[in-house]
């Protein structure tokens, strides 16, 4: 171990993820941009949109990684905070578009013309202001998940139990969500946006820059993981993750750790929805749906779970691989595909890519005798 | 309501006539009336009609039922009318006898149209108060009661006077008393006894006609509607409860089925199956399936059709569930995390399967007769459906109970929970034993899945409805407790019927599951806690 | 009969058992002493398999059953009274013996007369749930349930533990008869010297997983028995 | 800790068990046991199967709550019995499990390192940078519990014998002001029992330390007081040579 942070943060495999991040985030918008539409290079803007859209979920999977592979808290419920960080924006979004929308009311959004509602209701106001919906997409996801954490982890509710009382949780938001007295569009969502910040959502040089805005969140969620999970803190968590009782007798406040990373985990979630919205131009309940939050679990367990990039990496390549397979011939078979992958991780590869790769690396090194990286627990719980 | 209505408008011209009808002694007024038909237009018809009702002929009713259903022949040429019966067979209109020989070469049917439909209901309506059949009776009055109409109070009277059946003559009374209370020309006193008839009524009709009666009333008759109207309303009341926990019941009891599989793989071998839901769909399936093969094959069975499903439905899923357990869960016992996750994938491939087979659209399972219809009990309604499945419900939770408790596979099960290792030393085959607990626990759900079938779209989604009830069931109740279980399922059940009418379904499901969020926290073992995973038997 | 030739079991990296070897004879009791910590109980969990052996063999009537499971171990005829009992605790008493009936045929399945005749208690309360047992019955139940698989080996572990003397009695005059009739081989793990002394035809004295001191009843030396036991 | 400390109670003992009592439905593992420990004293404590030393351990960590008695910790400062496992542990109570419990995942180093004694609220790990002085005291340890070659290899990867002495020197780092030590030489070859009776040893010159042990000669290699458990409550005290041969204890070991 060193004495100088930055270091310890930035081992081999943290610069490489981040070198490959700043290439593709540069590297895309080039190509979108000043590659003529001709050339073999272009990349067409739907794909600028759909890695934008793979951004988000990477950022998503690596808060689900952050408490699940270090702390051994699954969570099937996160898809609710990066529902309520992108409802968040929404609600920004709405309150730009004033008076283009069909009814041309300045204040209210269609919807509620359309429910005929006179007035907004309070907690709409102040969303025409960016740096206000910006704090709501941390406060709202890491508010619920503090409350929560707060109730679980202090009673002690863990492995399967909180497992599924998260899934309860965001079922019971996308039952709420769908009603549209709670004045969030009920199943219609919210959509049709305009602009952001002034920039025409649909124009390619926004989109453009939202995938590279969402590449450097990325980045700096991946740089704050890694500073937790090698700091001192970190290695409580995994000592939690391991052996809960023995830390306890070790004088740590189990709870305060498991609450704090799982607050953060959702508040990391709430800025991927955010990002997530206006690359996708709606959020809807849908994104509630407890399928989301745990197939975004799948993508960690793909990728590697306490390894940060396997998270990042099993984002990308299972999306990539719903993208292509859901559209084309083989469509019909996607979910075999996927509900495969779940089987297959876990009875035949629980390490996931990078865990594995990690492992057979450590072994190799091992026969040199030299020390053994961490590597995915069997069984976490 | 706006159906019967019209048909009153028509009863009551109908009833002038009745009334004219006594008052001219004419002969054959009947016979006069038949050859308003035989003149083949409309208007003609219209007036044939009623001069019929009002001739008040016993073959009268016969007429028009044959009018109503184009059975109604007619010979321009012999000015005579005839009723052709359902086998084909012609009668004299006239005098209701079989015609001798050759039916005239012209004969016809008499035509009628939509208006003319109408005014025929509304004479067969008059001509029911006195029809022979005590139910007809009952409905024309209950018509009566709900139009309030003035000028039926004589042919009231008359039916009332003459009426034997006790249903027939309350009902009869109240649309008496309707009529009074509501004609402000009738004498206060009269209007009291009235009100005490229609309180003893008691409904929500009875509510509503007092809340119609017009407001310039003596002190004393509005005293009697006030005192009335709370009475009715808090037998209302009551009966409301009744129905919401009759609700409760009925949702409990589906939670139960969808949840007592779960409550064996998930309570007794500690294995978090979210394909539950699936097994539970494909029970469903196995319904359809089965009902499509009657159809196609012996419609007479179709009333058995659910009867053949349930062993077969059991058999499907449970068999699923085996192949599941030895292919998949058993790699991962121990390893409850990833148990979850396996199981989720293998929920979506059953549901594309499905999907692939059935295709995505909603199924249509048909109700048999006796699955079909509801019975009113007091103030209450009960759906036949609702009733069979509580019944299906208990037979199976007593059933499983008895299974555990009396047979060899049931002791093995509760030695293999109660403790694995110990019960491998004595020579049990834990592995064998997993295999069948698992397929138990699926088989249930797919028998569950037959019920819901009757209530529920089915769908390659099905499932998914009630998984995260079933866990919330499970859990609440208390892990490896099927007593909790069943305790767990009506009191979510009834909890949420109770709260549907202040905070709406969503809402009230919302706060169940709040709720149970919250009882977790305080009881992370449910209700019934046991010390160790034991199955309760 | 059961031949164990020098066999080790680690629990991890933990080493429990250090090369033993044990014989065990149909109508003889073989006693294994030694306070507790020391293998004797993992011995017996290697015996019937409920831990592997990391080096060894353990052949039963001829036939090697080192890497048999705990079930197949059972079937051929290998029972275990337990340390701790372990009844099933919501199991009444008749439901108890009647789990020993799994390896047997269905026309065999039947609680031999002998178990109520050794202890005429358990007659008594079959309706009764075993975790409502006192500690002396929840004993007796494991032996008699044991006793209804008709096992050819038993292996007993610290039967008295935690039992009132009279009770300690009536078990060491079941095992005397159970020796008696000649039908299996009994391995008794103890920790007490004179139940042990009154009862084995071999004695064997183990300490920190390897057997310190071994011989029969007839040549056996109080004082060097004593001296292995020491505390 | 938030708790506000007793008044001084009239006792020298660091640790004084006054009458505990412990029953898990109806079977009572622990029954009005009493016994002081004197600061810097070392204690070894026996007794066969069931007699309730591990439910003592139990009972002093705060992970059973007895059903009577207290626990007086530090000359009556504090009752253990009103605390829980984070309060005890802080208060310098430091226990070493039967079965090595060291975390698998993590070096020999760092699992040292989470022992140290240090502050362990959330914020002070998170900002926590290692320091001379903390290297130090992990080289020390390393050092006494002999891994010092061994400190940057996964713990998972020792051997048990070299676990339980991790598991000792996390003990250590904690600095507590009494050790808890249960069976600490279970499933260990000869030599290593010898070497943990030295390790031992060395520890008690600057620390309270309270064994539980079969091991008899183990206990005599540790050649101190000796308290012998019998069905939840103390049998007999002294050397080990008095106990051993008083006679309930043999009759309790030998046999009755």
């Amino acid at each position: 171990m060193t004495a100088f942070p930055l270091i310890r943060i930035l081992d081999r495999g943290a610069v490489v993820f981040l070198v490959l991040l700043g290439a593709f985030a540069i590297a895309i918008p080039v190509l979108n941009l000043l590659a003529p539409p001709s050339s073999d290079l272009h990349v067409s803007t739907y794909l600028v949109a759909l890695f934008g859209k793979y951004l988000c979920y990477a950022l998503l999977a690596l808060s689900i990684d952050l408490i699940w592979g270090y702390g051994g808290i699954l969570s099937l419920g996160h898809g609710a905070f990066f529902a309520l960080g992108g409802y968040a924006m929404g609600m920004y979004l709405m309150r730009q578009i004033g008076t283009r929308g069909v009814y041309g009311d300045p204040i209210l959004p269609d919807f509620m013309v359309f429910l005929n509602w006179k007035a907004l209701p309070v907690y709409w106001y102040g969303f025409q202001y960016f740096a206000y919906a910006a704090l709501m997409i941390l406060l709202v996801p890491g508010l619920l998940a503090f409350v929560f954490g707060w109730f679980a982890f202090r009673s002690r509710v863990t492995g399967v139990y909180l497992s599924i009382i998260t899934q309860a949780m965001t079922y019971a938001l996308l039952l709420g969500f769908f009603r549209n007295d709670f004045g969030f569009g009920g199943n219609n969502g919210l959509t049709d946006f305009k602009d952001i910040l002034g920039f025409n959502v649909q124009a390619e040089t926004t989109r453009n820059a939202l995938l590279v805005v969402t590449s450097l969140a990325l980045a700096l969620a991946f740089l704050i993981c890694r500073a937790l999970v090698t700091s001192k803190f970190g290695k409580v968590l995994v000592a939690i993750r391991d052996a809960e009782a023995r830390t306890r007798f070790l004088g740590y406040r189990v709870e305060a750790y498991k609450l704090f990373v799982f607050t953060l985990s959702a508040c990391m979630a709430g800025v991927a929805g955010a990002l997530y919205v206006p690359q996708v131009g709606i959020i809807n309940p849908s994104e509630f749906a407890p399928g989301n939050s745990i197939e975004a679990v799948i993508w960690v367990a793909v990728g590697g779970r306490g390894t940060l990039t396997g998270a990042v990496l099993g984002a990308f390549v299972v999306n990539y691989a719903k993208t292509y397979f859901t559209s084309g011939l083989l469509a019909p078979y996607w979910l075999f595909m996927l509900g495969g992958l779940f089987i297959g991780v876990t009875l035949l590869m629980p390490r996931g890519i990078v865990g594995t790769y990690n492992y057979w690396r450590a072994n190799r090194a091992e026969k040199n005798d030299a020390a053994v990286p961490a590597a995915a627990p069997h069984a976490a719980e | 309501m706006r159906s019967s209505h019209d048909r009153m408008v028509a009863l009551v011209c109908a009833l002038g006539f009745v009334l004219a009808a006594t008052a001219m002694a004419h002969a054959g007024p009947y016979e006069d009336a038949l050859v308003g038909f035989t003149e083949g237009s409309l208007s003609d018809t219209g007036d044939a009609i009623d001069k019929v009702v009002a001739s008040g002929n016993p073959m009268a009713a016969q007429v028009l039922g044959a009018l109503q259903d184009a059975r109604l022949m007619f010979s321009a040429a012999q000015k005579k009318v005839y009723i052709k019966t359902k086998g084909d067979k012609l009668l004299d209109a006239a005098t209701g006898k079989p015609v001798a020989g050759a039916p005239p070469d012209d004969i016809d049917t008499v035509i009628v149209n939509n208006r003319l439909r109408g005014v025929i209901d509304a004479a067969l309506g008059n001509l029911t108060l006195m029809s022979p059949n005590p139910s007809r009776r009952y409905d024309a009055a209950q018509a009566v009661f709900k139009s309030r109409d003035a000028s039926a109070l004589s042919a009231l009277d008359k039916a009332i006077a003459a009426e034997k059946n006790a249903r027939a003559r309350k009902a009869m009374s109240e649309a008496h008393a309707a009529i009074v209370l509501t004609d402000d020309k009738s004498a206060d006193a009269d209007k009291i006894t009235a009100i005490a008839v229609i309180r003893d009524r008691g409904d929500q009709d009875a509510l509503s006609l007092l809340d119609s009666v017009a407001a310039n009333q003596s002190l004393q008759v509005h005293a009697a509607i006030a005192t009335a109207r709370g009475k009715i309303q808090s037998t209302l009341a009551i009966w409301n409860t009744v129905q919401n926990a009759w609700y409760g019941v009925s949702l409990g009891s589906v939670l139960l089925l969808a949840a007592i599989g779960l409550a064996i793989t998930f309570g007794v071998m500690g294995v978090i199956n979210m394909a539950h839901g699936e097994m539970v769909m494909l029970g469903a399936y196995t319904t359809f399936v089965v009902q499509q093969l009657v159809r196609a094959y012996n419609p007479a069975l179709f009333d058995y059709s659910l009867v053949i499903a349930v062993p077969l439905a059991f058999m499907v899923a449970g068999g699923a569930g085996v192949i599941v357990e030895r292919t998949i869960i058993r790699f991962l016992y121990g390893r409850p995390l990833e148990t979850l996750l396996a199981t989720w994938g293998l929920s979506l491939i059953l549901q594309q399967v499905v999907r692939t087979v059935f295709g995505p659209t909603n199924k249509d399972v048909g109700n048999p007769s006796w699955m079909s219809g509801a019975f009113d009990l007091g103030g209450i309604t009960i759906t036949y459906n609702r009733m069979w499945i509580i019944v299906f419900t208990m037979v199976v939770f007593v059933a499983l109970l008895a299974m555990l408790r009396f047979t060899r596979l049931g002791l093995e099960m509760r030695a293999v929970t109660q403790n694995r290792a110990m019960a491998a030393a004595m020579g049990i085959r834990t592995a064998r034993i997993d295999a069948l607990t698992f397929g138990l626990g699926s088989g249930i759900a797919g028998m569950a899945g037959v019920a819901l079938s009757q209530i529920d779209n089915v769908s390659p989604n099905l499932g998914q409805g009630y998984i995260i009830d079933s866990f919330m069931v499970v859990v609440f109740g208390g892990v490896g407790n099927l007593w909790g279980t069943l305790v767990g399922a009506f009191t979510l059940g009834i909890a949420n019927k109770f709260l549907e009418p202040f905070a709406g379904a969503v809402l009230g499901k919302i706060a169940i599951l709040v709720f149970i969020i919250l009882f977790i926290q305080k009881r992370p073992r449910g209700m019934f806690a046991l010390k160790g995973r034991a199955v309760e038997a | 009969m059961l031949d164990v030739a020098n066999i080790n079991l680690h629990y991890g990296a933990a080493q429990a058992l250090r090369g033993i070897s044990l014989k065990a004879e149909p109508g003889k009791v073989t006693c294994v002493l030694g306070r507790n910590g020391v293998g004797k109980t993992s011995l017996l969990r290697a015996i019937v398999g409920q831990r592997p052996v990391s080096a060894g063999t353990i052949t039963f009537e001829g036939t090697d059953i080192t890497k048999l499971t705990t079930v197949e171990r059972a079937r051929n005829g290998i029972a275990i009274v337990p340390q701790g009992r372990e009844i099933f605790p919501l199991l009444t008493v008749e439901e108890n013996l009647e789990t020993g009936f799994a390896p047997l045929k269905r026309d065999q399945r039947s609680v031999p007369d002998d178990v109520f005749s050794l202890f005429p208690v358990l007659n008594s309360m079959l309706g009764r749930r075993g975790g409502d047992l006192s500690g002396g019955q929840q004993q007796q139940l494991a032996i008699g349930r044991a006793l209804v698989m008709r096992p050819r080996l038993l292996l007993l572990d610290e039967p008295t533990e935690g039992i009132q003397p009279s009770i300690i009695k009536d078990i060491g005059r079941a095992i005397s008869y159970l020796r008696g009739l000649k039908e299996m081989a009994i391995v008794l793990v103890e920790q007490y010297l004179d139940f042990a002394q009154e009862l084995g035809d071999h004695l064997v004295v183990m300490d920190r997983g390897s057997i310190v001191y071994s011989c029969d009843r007839a040549s056996m030396d109080e004082g060097a028995l004593k001296r292995a036991l020491a505390i | 800790m938030t708790d506000i400390p007793l008044e001084k109670q009239t006792t020298s003992a660091l640790l004084y068990l006054d009458g505990i009592s412990v029953s898990f439905d109806g079977f009572k593992a622990l029954n009005e046991l009493s016994f002081v420990i004197e600061p810097g004293e070392m204690r070894a404590i026996i007794g066969p199967n069931g007699a309730g030393k591990t439910t003592m351990m139990d009972v002093i960590t705060g992970k059973t709550r007895p059903d009577s008695g207290n626990v007086f910790f530090e000359e009556g400062l504090y009752d253990l019995s009103k605390l829980d496992e984070t309060q005890i542990a802080a208060l310098g109570i430091g226990r070493k499990f039967q079965k090595p419990t060291v975390f698998e995942m993590h070096t020999v180093e760092d699992n040292l390192l989470l022992a140290l004694k240090n502050d362990r609220r959330v914020r002070a790990t998170l900002l926590w940078q290692s320091s001379p002085p903390q290297e130090q005291r992990i080289d020390a340890i390393l050092d006494t519990i002999q891994l010092t070659p061994l400190r940057s290899r996964i713990a998972g990867s020792l051997s048990h014998g070299q676990k339980q002495w991790l598991e000792i020197g996390m003990l250590l780092a904690q600095e507590p002001k009494l050790l808890l030590v249960d069976e600490p030489v279970a499933g260990m070859t000869d030599s290593e029992t010898m070497q943990t009776a030295e390790l031992l040893k060395e520890i008690n010159k600057t620390k309270t330390v309270v064994v539980v042990e079969h091991d008899m000669a183990f206990v005599r290699e540790l050649g101190v007081k000796v308290t012998c458990l019998h069905e939840g409550s103390v049998l007999a005290e002294g050397s080990i040579d008095q106990v051993s041969q008083n006679e309930r204890v043999v009759e309790v070991y030998l046999g009755r």
